[in-house]
C-alpha cells in the first residue's frame, strides 16, 4: 500500500488515525480555551474521538460490545453537560462571567 | 492443738487487729479501743507462737521443724513457688521475741500514743507489721521471706512518717524506705543468682544444697549470691554503707522505733544470714566482707554515737553498732552467738527505747538530753529499768549483754573462720565506746543536776508504759542465761550447757575453736571487757558529773574529728549531692535536651518535614485548571512512552 | 457465637446510644450496658476450659475467598485474660466517666464502647486482615475520645497519636501483603489465617539484616513498637494521657498499650522465631533502658499524669524485655506485668481524674498535705502505688518478680540494670506521693476544700484494689492459664531450639 | 473508489468542524463548528455499519447536548469575550508542542509497537452493512441490562443535581 493507495483505499487504521487526531484536537481545546463551555465542548469532543475508536474497534472484531459502550458513554456525556452546564450557570451568577480562572477561587 | 491452726491464729490475730483497726477503729472511737484490740491480737500471736515453740520442742532431734503448706503462690514451667512456711528452733524464738517483745511495746504504746488523733491508724500499722514479721521469720523459701522483708519495710515507711504533716518526717519514711529498696534490689538479684545456681529458693534445700567445703573463689555463683544478698542485709539492718536511714527513722513514735528500729525488723538481716548459715560458711570471701563491714559499722557509729544530742539519736547509733556486732559475729562463723545477741539486744534495746519514750513522754516531748538530767528522782521506774538497760548494753555480768557479746568477742578471736587478735581488738574497742556513750546518756538524763524548767515538771509515766518496761527489764537482766559460756559453765554446779546453741544445733552452722585457744583465753577476754568496761563506764560517770569542763576541753582540742562524728562522716551529704542530686539534675536534663529535645523534637520535626514538603509542593495546585489537565496530559504521553517496547 | 457476641455487644450499644437523645441518663444506660458486657466476658471465662491448650470457642467463616482471609475468631490461655482486663475496666471507666462528662454524652459513650469492641476484636482475632482491620479501629474512637473531651492541648495530642500510630502500622500491612505472598509461595495457597502463618518457614540470615525474616520482625515489632510504646518511640504517650480525659489515660494505659504487647507476643514471637531468637538481645536492651530511662524521666515531672504516663513507659519496658527473654517465666512475668499495668496504672489514673476533678490542677508543686483532708483517697493511692512499685503482696511484685527473674536465666549480667528500675520506681512514685500527700498543706488545700472520695468513687477503685491484693496473694489462679497459653504459642514454633529453650528454660 | 471519497469527505468535514471549534473566539461560533463536527462523526459512524448509533449522535449531541450549550449561551449572553485563549506565549507553545507529541507517539505507537494489528486493520476496508436496532437492542437488554438500569437511576440524580446547582446561587462560601 503505497502512494495513492494510501487515498484510495480506506481502511480501519484511517479511521483510528482520525480519532487520534480528533483526540488531540480536544485536548488542544482543553488546554488553551479559556471559556468554560467551550472548553465543555472540546471535552465532548474528546469523548466522540473515544466514541468513533469504539465504534472502528466494534466493526473491525464484528463485536456489537463497542456500540454499546458508546451509547453509554453517550449517556454519560450527556449526564456530564448537564451537570457542567448547571455549574457554569452558577458560576456565570456569581461572576457574571464564565471563565475558567474561577476554579482559582476554589484553591483553599 | 495442731500446728496449722497454731500457726493461723500466729499469722491471722495481727492481720484481724490490723483489718478491724484500719477499717473500723476510727468509726469506734475512742483511745483505749484499737490499743487493747491490737494489745489483744499481739497476745493472741504471743500465745500461738508459745504453743508452737512447745510443739517444735517436741520434734524429733533429726526433723526438728513444721512445715505448714497453705497454697501454691508461683508455678510456671519449672519454677515453684509454694507459700509454705517453716517453724524449726531458729524461727520458734524469732516469734517468740516478736510476739513477745511485740505485745510489750503494743501496750506501751497504749499509753504513749494516747493522746494522737491517729491512734486507729498507728495500731492498725502495728499489726500489719507484726504480721509481716511473722511471714519473713517463718516463711520456708527466700521469695517469701522477701515478702516479709518488704512488707516490713512498708510498715516502717508508713511508721516513720507517721507524723505525715512534718516534711521531714515524711522525707526520712521515703528516706527509708528509698535506702531499703537499693538492698531488696540487690537481695533481687542475689535471689536470682542463688535460683540459677541450685534450681531452688527453699531455705532449707538451700541450706542442705551448700557444698561442704568452702569455695575460695570470688566469682562463684554461691560468693557472689551471698554477698548480693548481704547487700541486702546492709539496707535492712542499717549497715555501712547503707545505714543512713535508721537514725532518721527516729523521725516515728518511739515504741515503733523500739519495735521496729531495734528489736525486730532491722534484725531481719542477721536473721536471714543465720538462716543461710551453710551457704554462708561456704563462700569465705563473703564472710571476710561480712565480718569487715560488721565490725566497721560497729565502730564507726559508736564514734557517732558519742556525739549525739538527742536521746533517741543515740540509742539509734547505739543499734547500729550492735548490728554490726551481729553481722560481724556472722562472718566469722559464730552464728548461733549473733542470733544471741539479736535476742538479748532485742530485750535491752527495746527496753531502752522504751524507757527513753518513757522520758520523752514524762518530759513533754523533749528530746535533747542537754534538757533533762536528774530524772531518776523524778521517774524512778523508768530510771531503774533505763538502768538495767544501760548495764546490759555496757556489758557487765550477770545482765545479758555481757553473755552475748562476749560471745562475739570470744568467737573474734576464737573462731577458726577468720577470728584474730585485730577483729576482737577493735570489737574490744567498739564496746568500750559504746560503755562511753551510753554512760554518758546516762549521765545527761539521769544523774546530773535538773536542766528543765519548773513549769515542765517531768512526771513518771502511767502503770501501761511502766509494766512493760519492768518485764523488759527482767528480760533484760537474765536473758543472758539462755548462754551460759563454756568457761563459766565448767565451774557452776550442774555444768548447765549453752542452751541456745544446743537448741540450734540442727539448724545451723557452729562455730569451731580455733587450734590452740584454750578455755583460758576466754577468762582473759571476758576479764579484760569487763574490767574495761566497768573502768570505762566510772571514768566517764566521774567526768560527765564533775569534770564537764575537762570533756569540753578535749572536743575542742578534737575540734577535726567532732566535726566529723557530728556531720556523719559526711556520709549523708554524699549521697545527698552525688546520688540524689544529681540523679534529679540529670535527670531533668536528660529530659530537657534528650526526650523533649532530641527524641520528640525528631517526631515533631518528620511532622514538620512533610508539612514543609506540603508546601514546597502547593504551588502546583495553582488553581489553574488547565496546568492540571496539561500535567494530566503529560503523565498521559510518559504512559504512551511506556507502550514503546524498546 | 459467644466470641461475635462480645465484640458485637458494644457495637449494638454504641448504636443504642447513638439513636437515643443525648441526655444524663445516659451515664446509667452506658454502666448498665457494660455490665451486660462485662457479664458476657464472665461467662465466656466459666465456659472456658482451662485444662485444654490451643484455640477455644473458634469461629472461621471464609470472608474474601481468592486471598483466604477469613472471619477467623478465637481465645486461647492467653487472649482470654486481655479480653476479660477490658471488659472489666470497661464499666469501671464509664461509671468514673459520670461526673467527668457533662457535655456531649452520646458521643463519648460511642466512642467508648465502639473502642471496646474494638480492642477486644483485635485480642481475640486470628486473621491478619482482620487484626489489621481492628487494630486501626481501635484508633478512631480514642482519637476522637481525647480530640473532643481533652485537654488544653487535645488537638496535638490526638493528632500525635494518632499520626504516630498509623505510621507504625503502615509497616504492619505492608509486612502483612508480603506475608501473604509468601504464604501462596511456600504453602501453595493465599491465607492470612495466623495459624497458616505460622508454618511459613522464612529464610533468615543470621547478622544479615536484609534477609526477609528479618526484614518482616522488624517491619511487625516497629508497628507494635509505636503502640506500646517501646523507648525511643514513646513520646506520644505522655502528650496523649496527659491530655485525655480521664477515662480515655485509663483504657490508652489498661488496654490499649497491651494491644501493642501482646502483638508481640502473638505475632513477631511465633511467625518469626529465629530472628526473635537472633535480635532478643536488642529488645532486651531497648527494654531495659526503656526501663530506667521511663523511670528517670518520671522522677522529674511535675504534672502527675506525665509521671503516671513515664511510669507506663518504664512497665512497658519489663514487658518487652520479659517477651524477649524468650522463657516462660519471663513471658509469663510480661504477661502478668500487662493485667497489672492495666489495672494499676488504670487505677492511678483514675484517681489523677477523681482529685483533678475538685482541684482542676495536675501541678505536683500546688499539692501537699492533702492525705489529711482525703484519708481514703490517700489509702487507695497507696495501695496503688504500692502496686505500682511491686512491694510483694501486690499484683506488681509477681510480674516484676517473674520478669526479672527470668531476664536472669537469660541474661545475667542485664538484668542488674533491670533491677535498678526497682529502686527508681520506687523512688519516683513515692517522691510523688510525698509531695503530694505529705508534708505542710499546699496550695490546693488552702484554694478549696476537698471532700474525700463519694461512694460512687469509691465503688469505682473497690474491684481494682481487690485485684491488686488477689493477683498478689493468688497469682497462680492466673498463671496456670498462661502456661497453657505459652505452650500452645510454642507448639507452633518450626524453630526446635527456641522452643525447647522456651518450655524447659535450658540455654 | 466510492468509499474512498466518502470518506474523505466525511474526515475532512469533521475535522474542520473540530479546528474551527477550537480557533473560533467567539463561542457561538464555535457551537456551531461543532454541530459541524458531530454530523460528520455521525457519518463516519454510519460508515462503519454503527447506523442506529450514527441516528442517535445526531440526536443526542447535534441535537441536544448542543442545543442546550447554544442556550446558555444566548440565554447570558456570553457572545463577547475578551480573552479567548489562555495566556502566555511560551505556555502556548508548550501545550501544543506536547499535545503534538502526544499525538506523535500514539501515532508511532499504533505503528511500531502494535504494527501486527495494522495488517488486519489495512488489508480489509470496512464493508458497509447495517447493524440495525434489533441486534443492539438484543444485547442491551440482556447482558448489560444492569449497567443499562443503573444509568437510568444516574440520569435521574443528574437531572435532580443539574436543577439544585442550577437554582443555587452561585458560590459556597457566603449565603445570600
Amino acid at each position: 500500500m503505497k502512494g495513492l493507495e494510501l487515498f484510495t483505499t480506506v481502511t480501519y487504521a484511517h479511521f483510528l488515525f482520525l480519532s487520534f487526531v480528533l483526540f488531540a484536537l480536544g485536548v488542544l481545546g482543553v488546554l488553551l480555551r479559556r471559556n468554560l463551555i467551550v472548553v465543555m465542548m472540546s471535552v465532548e469532543l474528546m469523548l466522540n474521538a473515544v466514541n468513533l475508536t469504539f465504534i472502528t474497534f466494534a466493526k473491525a472484531l464484528n463485536q456489537l460490545d463497542g456500540q454499546i459502550f458508546v451509547f453509554f458513554v453517550m449517556t454519560i456525556a450527556a449526564a456530564e453537560a448537564a451537570v457542567g452546564l448547571a455549574i457554569v450557570v452558577a458560576i456565570f451568577k456569581r461572576f457574571r462571567e464564565v471563565n475558567i480562572r474561577f476554579f482559582q477561587f476554589l484553591k483553599g | 492443738m495442731s500446728s496449722e491452726l497454731l500457726f493461723s491464729l500466729l499469722i491471722f490475730a495481727p492481720l484481724v487487729g490490723f483489718a478491724f483497726n484500719g477499717l473500723l477503729g476510727k468509726k469506734l472511737g475512742g483511745h483505749l479501743y484499737p490499743g487493747v484490740i491490737a494489745s489483744v491480737a499481739s497476745f493472741i500471736s504471743f500465745v500461738a507462737s508459745v504453743g508452737l515453740f512447745q510443739l517444735v520442742s517436741e520434734q524429733p532431734e533429726q526433723a526438728k521443724y513444721l512445715v505448714i503448706h497453705a497454697f501454691d503462690w508461683m508455678q510456671v514451667g519449672t519454677f515453684r513457688l509454694p507459700v509454705q512456711f517453716l517453724i524449726d528452733p531458729l524461727s520458734s524464738i524469732m516469734i517468740l521475741v516478736i510476739t513477745g517483745v511485740g505485745t510489750l511495746i503494743h501496750i506501751f504504746s497504749i499509753g504513749y500514743m494516747a493522746e494522737d488523733p491517729g491512734i486507729a491508724k498507728y495500731f492498725s500499722y502495728l499489726n500489719f507489721f507484726l504480721f509481716n514479721m511473722l511471714i519473713l521469720v517463718t516463711g520456708d523459701s527466700l521469695p517469701l521471706l522477701f515478702v516479709g522483708w518488704e512488707g516490713v519495710g512498708l510498715c516502717s515507711y508508713l511508721l516513720i512518717g507517721f507524723w505525715y504533716e512534718d516534711h521531714e518526717k515524711a522525707e526520712a519514711g521515703m528516706k527509708a524506705f528509698i535506702v531499703n529498696r537499693v538492698g531488696d534490689a540487690a537481695f533481687l538479684l542475689g535471689m536470682f543468682v542463688l535460683y540459677s545456681h541450685f534450681g531452688t529458693l527453699n531455705l532449707l534445700e538451700l541450706n542442705s544444697l551448700a557444698p561442704k567445703e568452702a569455695i575460695w573463689n570470688w566469682l562463684d555463683p554461691i560468693t557472689i549470691g551471698t554477698l548480693l544478698l548481704f547487700v541486702g542485709v546492709t539496707g535492712k539492718s542499717a549497715q555501712v554503707p547503707l545505714y543512713v536511714w535508721l537514725p532518721d527513722a527516729m523521725a516515728g513514735p518511739t515504741p515503733v522505733s523500739a519495735l521496729i528500729h531495734a528489736a525486730t525488723m532491722v534484725t531481719a538481716g542477721v536473721y536471714m544470714m543465720v538462716r543461710l548459715s551453710y551457704l554462708y560458711t561456704a563462700a569465705p570471701y563473703t564472710m571476710i566482707v561480712v565480718a569487715a563491714i560488721g565490725l566497721l559499722t560497729a565502730v564507726l557509729a559508736a564514734t557517732m554515737g558519742i556525739v549525739q544530742w538527742d536521746i533517741k539519736k543515740v540509742l539509734a547509733y547505739s543499734t547500729v553498732s550492735q548490728l554490726g556486732y551481729m553481722v560481724f559475729a556472722c562472718g566469722v562463723g559464730a552464728f548461733s552467738a549473733a542470733f544471741f545477741h539479736l535476742v538479748t539486744h532485742a530485750f535491752f534495746k527495746a527496753l531502752m527505747f522504751l524507757g527513753a519514750g518513757s522520758v520523752i513522754y514524762g518530759m513533754h516531748h523533749q528530746q535533747d538530753i542537754r534538757e533533762m538530767g536528774g530524772l531518776n528522782k523524778r521517774m524512778p521506774l523508768t530510771y531503774w529499768t533505763f538502768m538495767i538497760g544501760w548495764l546490759s548494753i555496757i556489758g557487765l555480768p550477770p545482765f545479758s549483754g555481757f553473755f552475748s557479746k562476749d560471745e562475739i568477742k570470744w568467737f573474734a578471736l576464737a573462731s577458726d573462720r577468720g577470728g584474730n587478735w585485730i577483729f576482737w581488738g577493735l570489737a574490744w574497742v567498739g564496746s568500750l565506746l559504746t560503755t562511753f556513750y551510753m554512760t554518758r546518756l546516762m549521765a545527761y538524763t539521769f544523774w546530773r543536776d535538773k536542766k528543765y524548767s519548773a513549769d515542765h515538771q517531768p512526771h513518771e509515766s502511767p502503770w501501761v508504759m511502766t509494766v512493760p518496761l519492768m518485764i523488759l527489764a527482767f528480760l533484760a537482766a537474765t536473758g543472758g542465761f539462755l548462754g551460759i559460756p563454756h568457761a563459766i559453765a565448767q565451774i557452776l554446779p550442774g555444768h548447765p550447757n549453752h542452751w541456745l546453741e544446743h537448741w540450734l544445733k540442727p539448724v545451723i552452722s557452729l562455730p569451731t575453736i580455733k587450734q590452740g585457744i584454750t578455755v583460758e583465753y576466754e577468762w582473759l577476754l571476758m576479764g579484760l571487757s569487763v574490767v574495761g568496761s566497768f573502768t570505762v563506764a566510772m571514768v566517764t560517770r566521774y567526768l560527765y558529773l564533775n569534770r564537764i569542763d575537762l570533756i569540753d576541753r578535749t572536743r575542742e582540742r578534737f575540734e577535726v574529728i567532732h566535726k566529723v562524728w557530728v556531720h556523719k562522716y559526711y556520709v549523708d551529704a554524699f549521697y545527698q549531692k552525688y546520688f540524689v542530686e544529681n540523679l534529679v539534675l540529670s535527670s531533668r536534663d536528660l529530659w530537657r535536651y534528650v526526650d523533649v529535645g532530641v527524641i520528640d523534637r525528631l517526631v515533631n520535626k518528620i511532622a514538620d518535614v512533610t508539612k514543609e514538603l506540603g508546601r514546597g509542593f502547593a504551588w502546583l495546585q495553582s488553581g489553574n485548571m488547565q496546568n492540571y489537565a496539561f500535567i494530566t496530559i503529560i503523565g498521559l504521553i510518559i504512559f504512551v512512552l511506556f507502550l514503546f517496547k524498546g | 457465637m459467644l466470641l461475635s457476641l462480645i465484640i458485637l455487644f458494644p457495637l449494638i450499644c454504641a448504636l443504642v446510644m447513638a439513636l437515643l437523645p443525648d441526655r444524663r441518663y445516659l451515664h446509667k444506660v452506658a454502666l448498665g450496658m457494660s455490665v451486660v458486657e462485662f457479664l458476657v466476658g464472665l461467662v465466656l471465662y466459666l465456659k472456658f476450659d482451662h485444662n485444654k491448650t490451643g484455640l477455644q470457642f473458634v469461629e472461621k467463616i471464609l470472608w474474601i475467598e481468592d486471598f483466604g482471609i477469613s472471619y477467623f475468631l478465637g481465645v486461647d490461655g492467653i487472649s482470654i485474660w486481655l479480653v476479660l482486663l477490658t471488659v472489666f475496666l470497661q464499666p469501671i471507666v464509664v461509671l468514673a466517666s459520670w461526673s467527668s462528662i457533662n457535655e456531649k454524652i452520646k458521643g463519648y459513650y460511642v466512642a467508648l464502647f465502639l473502642l471496646e469492641s474494638a480492642m477486644i476484636g483485635s485480642f481475640i482475632t486470628f486473621d491478619a486482615v482482620l487484626f489489621y482491620l481492628f487494630w486501626e479501629l481501635s484508633l478512631v474512637p480514642m482519637y476522637f475520645i481525647i480530640g473532643l473531651w481533652g485537654g488544653e492541648r487535645k488537638i496535638y495530642a490526638t493528632l500525635k497519636f494518632f499520626i504516630y500510630t498509623m505510621a507504625g502500622s503502615i509497616m504492619m500491612l505492608v509486612a502483612n501483603g508480603v506475608m501473604l505472598l509468601l504464604a501462596k509461595e511456600t504453602l501453595g495457597f493465599y491465607t492470612t489465617s495466623l495459624l497458616d502463618w505460622y508454618k511459613i518457614r522464612i529464610p533468615f540470615v543470621g547478622g544479615e539484616f536484609f534477609s526477609p525474616q528479618t526484614l518482616l520482625f522488624f517491619a511487625y515489632a516497629l508497628a507494635f513498637a509505636v503502640k506500646t510504646p517501646v523507648f525511643p518511640f514513646h513520646t506520644w504517650l505522655p502528650d496523649a494521657h496527659v491530655q485525655a480525659p480521664t477515662a480515655g489515660s485509663v483504657i490508652l494505659a489498661g488496654v490499649m498499650l497491651k494491644m501493642g504487647t501482646y502483638s508481640f507476643l502473638r505475632w513477631v514471637v511465633p511467625l518469626f522465631p529465629e530472628a526473635t531468637q537472633y535480635w532478643s538481645w536488642l529488645f532486651i536492651v531497648i527494654g531495659i533502658t526503656g526501663i530506667i530511662y521511663g523511670a528517670l524521666m518520671a522522677l522529674v515531672q511535675n504534672d502527675i499524669k506525665k509521671v503516671i504516663a513515664y511510669s507506663s513507659v518504664s512497665h512497658m519496658g519489663y514487658i518487652i524485655a520479659g517477651i524477649f527473654s524468650l522463657n516462660e517465666l519471663a513471658m509469663s512475668g510480661a504477661l502478668y506485668q500487662m493485667l497489672n499495668h492495666g489495672i494499676s496504672t488504670g487505677a492511678l489514673f483514675l484517681l489523677v481524674g477523681m482529685i483533678y476533678e475538685r482541684t482542676h490542677t495536675r501541678d505536683i508543686v500546688k499539692y501537699g498535705g492533702i492525705a489529711a483532708q482525703v484519708p481514703i483517697y490517700t489509702v487507695i493511692f497507696m495501695i496503688v502505688t504500692f502496686s505500682s512499685i511491686a512491694v510483694p503482696l501486690t499484683n506488681g511484685f509477681v510480674g516484676e518478680f517473674l520478669i526479672l527473674l527470668g531476664i536472669y536465666q537469660n541474661r545475667p549480667a542485664w538484668a542488674a540494670w533491670a533491677v535498678a528500675g526497682v529502686i527508681l520506681g520506687a523512688g519516683y512514685m513515692l517522691w510523688t506521693v510525698k509531695r503530694v500527700f505529705f508534708g505542710p498543706a499546699g496550695q490546693v488545700v488552702q484554694d478549696h476544700g476537698l471532700h474525700d472520695l463519694s461512694q460512687r468513687e469509691i465503688l469505682v477503685m473497690l474491684p481494682l484494689v481487690f485485684l491488686v491484693f488477689f493477683m498478689g496473694i493468688y497469682p497462680n489462679y492466673f498463671l496456670r492459664l498462661f502456661e497453657k497459653g505459652i505452650i500452645f504459642l510454642v507448639e507452633n514454633f518450626h524453630n526446635y531450639q527456641l522452643f525447647s529453650q522456651i518450655t524447659e528454660g535450658g540455654l | 473508489m466510492v468509499e474512498a471519497l466518502l470518506f474523505w469527505f466525511l474526515a475532512l468535514v469533521t475535522l474542520f468542524g473540530a479546528v474551527a471549534m477550537l480557533l473560533v473566539p467567539n463561542p457561538i461560533y464555535a457551537a456551531m463548528s461543532l454541530v459541524v463536527s458531530m454530523i460528520g462523526i455521525s457519518g463516519l459512524f454510519a460508515f462503519l455499519g454503527a447506523d442506529f448509533i450514527a441516528g442517535v449522535q445526531v440526536i443526542v449531541y447535534a441535537g441536544a447536548v448542543l442545543v442546550l450549550f447554544v442556550m446558555v449561551l444566548m440565554l447570558f449572553d456570553l457572545k463577547s469575550e475578551t480573552q479567548a485563549f489562555s495566556k502566555g506565549l511560551l505556555s502556548r507553545i508548550f501545550k501544543v508542542a506536547s499535545v503534538g507529541f502526544l499525538l506523535g507517539g500514539l501515532i508511532g505507537v499504533m505503528v511500531l509497537e502494535f504494527s501486527w494489528i495494522l495488517p488486519v486493520f489495512m488489508q480489509s476496508s470496512p464493508q458497509w452493512t447495517m447493524t440495525g436496532v434489533k441486534k443492539m437492542a438484543q444485547l442491551l437488554f440482556t447482558e448489560y441490562m444492569f449497567i443499562f438500569q443503573i444509568l437510568g437511576v444516574l440520569l435521574l440524580v443528574v437531572a435532580v443535581g443539574a436543577v439544585a446547582l442550577a437554582r443555587s446561587r452561585g458560590g459556597t462560601h457566603e449565603r445570600a
